[in-house]
């Protein structure tokens, strides 16, 4: 075990991938020179040389379609795009390209791009740099979406997306990559088909992922306290969703919260409670509750910021209205 | 063989695959009336010299990105023509295994990449490939098929700066036909002069008679080996027309008679037909072979193509992910 | 009373909204010479000259960005994107632009811009021209998604949504354009805040919308034959959702099935079953049912493209098995 | 008054006005540095000229759209300081009444359209704007502010291709400080001449010395009076500089002291200060009491912004649609 922040985490990751398969590169606005808008790739340009460590000019739609061309190609393209609040200007491509190609082609053109997409809230960045759109990716069939909320998915997501034949949109907490924390010396590629329990509870189910784990395990740690066990489930890959792993919780619990950062309405939450209302009805014991983003523009002000954001009182609060 | 006769033999086969073209995409108009082909259908007709041009001056390694306009194209790369019927049918011989329809023809083997009906959207794709065959250092080019309409597009703009700027082995070849959908080439760019506009990104650009088969060869060529050897991504603006409507669904009220009759005179299979009869290389026989033959081709790829099957239902949910075995 | 089709009450729509206000506007590829690519503003171009009826070039960021600050500007643009298949390419302007200026400005530039984005599936576009997003797109805080799916709603949403100071996106169903039906001679704007009960019953509820409300509509006068009472609720407007008049149903019928173009996972039916989970759930006497189109690009052949779209029969099915 | 001394009145104006800025940045980064403003913080220090030059040049009824990097823009457009400060303390005076932040400024009641944080993301809505004020044959210009690195976006392309085709009163000024972040401008673009480059949309296209606060005022009213006249939309490439790193997180490891210093030797404030000296229209005194009075400008603000109030939790989800009364 050593000590390491996400940001080294996710570096190693991409330098592990870079050394072992001559045909991955990275490719991204300021990846290289700058060292990536988060420190992320930092040292690599050095590391790789420019043919593998690529600047591109601000243009989205063009460097996020070139990546599925390269991948076509025979290459193990890894794009970043700098943040989600970007991501939509090449939304076209990776809907109607990276996700569809295959099929279109009836099976002959997969498309093997790995995208990867700094994401979420909470630096007082405001409306248009505080977006929460991993879950609303989800929705896009053709796709993998993964969502790393751990040191060790942090490390290891990549080099499983890196052999996936097909696109894997991963989503990495920016808010995150800062925060540090142990992870195990031979920590390698990680399982992507599989949601995790992270802690085990009889009482309610609290389902999180990416930047709502963390408020979502403070709350359980907190409800713990007052003598209620919340089991907290991280669902990691957000498509395909691995249903079962939250049905098993529920039919122990009998009570489930749902945390997302996203808006409310037509958040990952709603699939989730959909799900759970389709297969499980009659296990549950209470409503479903979900603590979701506020449906508002994410708003400049910290005050303001903090209350449109789920936090460890709102689970909370949730969790007791459930456990009634 | 001399040079000459060699000549002759690679203007009549220039002819022989526009006429494939011409005779295929006449079928179709029949085929989509009856029902057999459902859909979009964009039809090329007027426009076979720039893809047998572009078309035969790539190598057989080279790769090409095209568009929903894209029959011509995926038959003068060498798509069996019973593939491309069978794809139209929506069966499982289909090029694209019935999945794609008209609008989407690949052949990986061909490296024939589609048959993207968004337009624009597979520009950035084409440099892409082009980027994968630079890192590989292979010795390929590509070929990105796209519309006057598409370069009004702002993916246009981003993938020809991406191109010249990382001198990539691309040759974009725009198929300028004076109209996307209703809306003529002046009410689309304030530039209407693409190749200069193109030439702006620096990039070499070229303007050409689109309605003469040998000038577009001749043309691709040189941007191709430009591109091959290293001097960065050509441009081809290939001046055509479409004889038909934008789509079978197109009341093509947006233009008059008159143009259409003035770019019909120069209709780019009968230039080189009659060329080659001025020429004395083809007699009334010989071309009423060539279209017997091509008839006899497109029959039998029709009914081989009425004889595929349909996929099954349950096979609905394939080819959404990878089958990794 | 008179026969009509969608496509003339559109039009209709459009032609009274140029003819009463001066700021009004259409802009869009081929709205004009080409009189639509569904025909749809046919005649428009010689009734309201050049000035108001605008052909614009294959850009639909841009074109869609210049309605946002035409909008702003003091006109009230209808924007018309040909289909929803393009309306990616300016999903960056309508969340980062449209929907968020108001509350990014303190509230100073409200943006009254109307979207008309034709979508769905059902003629054989194959996966890039097949598209289900109208309930994606309601996720966007700001924004007000409304799906005409009655002749008196493609009639009547566009005056409503012009008199809206906020922005608004119509989806109109391409399907239906041809569709024919009897429509008052006096039909005007109509609400745009409420669901509608578009068939009473007593059984099961189906909550449906745009492109699902006519499957829903024949599958309930099936299940009547069977005796069965299915009440048909249209959402119409799907942002903001008026949960009131799906919660007042199923306290009514205490069975829910929501039927939905959209790909299954992550659609708007996941937020109708969400909501209640949330708030009836002990109303419910039966596991929520959804019938959503298949998560696959949407294929070419008739026989895929049917099996993978909602259809009466699937309706039935799930109906029937929710009365059990 | 004399053409002189009214020309020396209009230097001093534009010397004060640039200061103002100046000292602005420079007390931001104070108040970052202790937390009294948060987010991200773009500072236009080195690139004033180009600010106050091209906002002299506008009509109080002209429109004005921006960037994150929008200060500058702000204050020249005669935003009222304490509204600045306030904004980006979070306040209810803010001019964005505290929601928006330093990357999001607008001034409806000066046409001030912000404050556009997507990159290239005001490019469109500023077509939109001009083609609002043409169609109410207002004679009214809008002046869109974007950087190189914004070029590269295909909304920069459409949006021209737009504007020119359609004659629009914009006038489009690219900011070119050489950098995108930490991206210079050849690595970012094929052909590095931006204003040649938007020459290629048919449009009227100037390179400006975007240090010389006089050339780019110039250069602002022949383009403004341009596109006010109906000779359709221009383009202003302002070659600048920024001085400081591209943002508060910036570590600035991607270009050398000695470029910078280079380019400091041209800083715009000092450029025209040490003329009007050179001339005697000022001397040491006199610019020290303008010093002063800026710096008595900033405190005030600062002082009223941090008494502004907060809004208070309940109001959260206000504004996101309006409030119909
Ligand atoms: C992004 C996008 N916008 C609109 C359309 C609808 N559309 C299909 S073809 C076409 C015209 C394209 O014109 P051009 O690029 O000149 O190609 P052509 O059809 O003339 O071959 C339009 C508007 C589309 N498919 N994709
Ligand atoms: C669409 C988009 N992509 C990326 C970013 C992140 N980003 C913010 S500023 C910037 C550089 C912009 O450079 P330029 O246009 O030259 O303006 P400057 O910052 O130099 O004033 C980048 C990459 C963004 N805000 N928007
Ligand atoms: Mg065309
Ligand atoms: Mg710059």
């Amino acid at each position: 075990m050593s000590t390491t922040t996400y940001r080294e985490a996710f570096r190693a990751g991409l330098r592990e991938a870079l050394a072992v398969d001559d045909r991955v590169f990275l490719m991204g606005e300021d990846v290289g020179r700058y060292g990536g808008c988060f420190a992320v790739s930092q040292g690599l340009l050095e590391e790789f040389g420019e043919q593998r460590i690529r600047d591109t000019p601000l243009s989205e739609s063009a460097f996020v379609g070139a990546g599925i061309g390269a991948a076509l190609g025979g290459m193990r393209p890894i794009v970043e795009i700098m943040t989600v609040n970007f991501s939509l200007l090449a939304l076209d491509q990776i809907l109607n390209n990276a996700a569809t190609l295959l099929h279109m082609s009836g099976g002959q053109l997969g498309v093997p791009v790995v995208i990867r997409i700094p994401t979420g809230p909470g630096r007082q960045l405001a409306a248009q740099h505080s977006h929460t759109l991993e879950g609303w990716y989800a929705h896009i069939p053709g796709l993998r979406v993964v969502a790393p909320a751990t040191l060790a998915d942090a490390r290891g997501m990549l080099a499983t997306a890196l052999i996936d034949p097909d696109p894997v949109l991963i989503f990495e907490q920016i808010a995150l990559y800062g925060a540090s924390g142990e992870l195990a010396d031979d920590a390698g590629p990680v399982d992507l088909d599989h949601a995790v329990v992270r802690r085990p509870g009889s009482d309610v189910t609290l389902v999180a992922y990416g930047g709502s784990l963390a408020p979502a395990l403070a709350a359980a740690e907190e409800l713990a306290v007052d003598g209620v066990s919340a089991e907290v489930v991280d669902l990691r890959t957000l498509r395909p969703l691995d249903t079962e792993t939250v049905l098993e919780s529920v039919r122990r619990t009998h009570r489930l919260v749902v945390v997302d950062n996203g808006w409310r309405s037509g958040s990952l939450s709603a699939e989730i409670a959909a799900r759970v209302a389709e297969h499980a009805l009659y296990e549950l014991d209470a409503p479903v509750e979900r603590v979701c983003a506020v449906e508002v523009p994410i708003p400049y002000p910290r005050h303001l910021e903090e209350a449109a954001l789920p936090g460890p009182a709102d689970v909370m609060a949730a969790a007791r209205r459930a456990v009634g | 063989m001399t040079a000459s006769l060699r000549e002759e033999k690679d203007r009549l086969e220039l002819l022989t695959e526009m006429l494939r073209i011409r005779r295929f995409e006449e079928r179709s108009v029949e085929l989509y009336s009856s029902a057999a082909i459902r859909g979009f259908l964009h039809l090329c007709i007027g426009e076979e010299a720039v893809a047998v041009g572009v078309l035969q001056a790539l190598g057989a390694d080279d790769a090409v990105v095209s568009t929903y306009r894209e029959h011509g194209h995926a038959l003068a790369r060498g798509v069996p023509m019973q593939a491309v019927f069978a794809e139209m049918f929506g069966r499982t011989t289909g090029c694209s295994r019935g999945r794609g329809g008209s609008m989407h023809l690949f052949d990986a083997s061909r490296r024939f990449y589609g048959g993207n009906a968004i337009v624009a959207g597979g520009i950035p794709v084409a440099v892409g490939l082009a980027l994968a065959d630079a890192m590989q250092r292979r010795p390929l080019v590509t070929a990105c098929l796209f519309g006057d309409g598409a370069a009004a597009e702002g993916e246009f703009h981003e993938s020809l700066n991406l191109a010249a700027l990382w001198r990539l082995p691309v040759v974009f070849c725009c198929e300028n036909n004076q109209y996307a959908m209703g809306t003529a080439l002046a009410r689309s760019h304030a530039q209407t002069d693409l190749a200069l506009r193109a030439a702006s990104y620096g990039l070499r650009s070229w303007a050409v008679d689109g309605m003469d088969v040998l000038a577009v060869r001749d043309a691709a060529r040189l941007a191709v080996d430009t591109a091959r050897a290293g001097g960065g991504p050509c441009f081809l603006e290939l001046r055509t027309y479409r004889f038909r409507a934008h789509s079978m669904y197109d009341a093509d009220r947006y233009r008059g008679k008159a143009e259409i009759a003035r770019w019909r005179e120069r209709d780019p299979v009968e230039l080189l037909a009659s060329a080659l009869v001025a020429e004395g290389v083809i007699d009334t026989a010989r071309r009423a072979a060539l279209e017997a033959e091509v008839a006899a081709e497109i029959d039998r790829a029709v009914e081989a193509a009425e004889a595929a099957s349909l996929e099954p239902v349950e096979d609905l949910t394939r080819f959404v992910r990878s089958e990794v075995s």
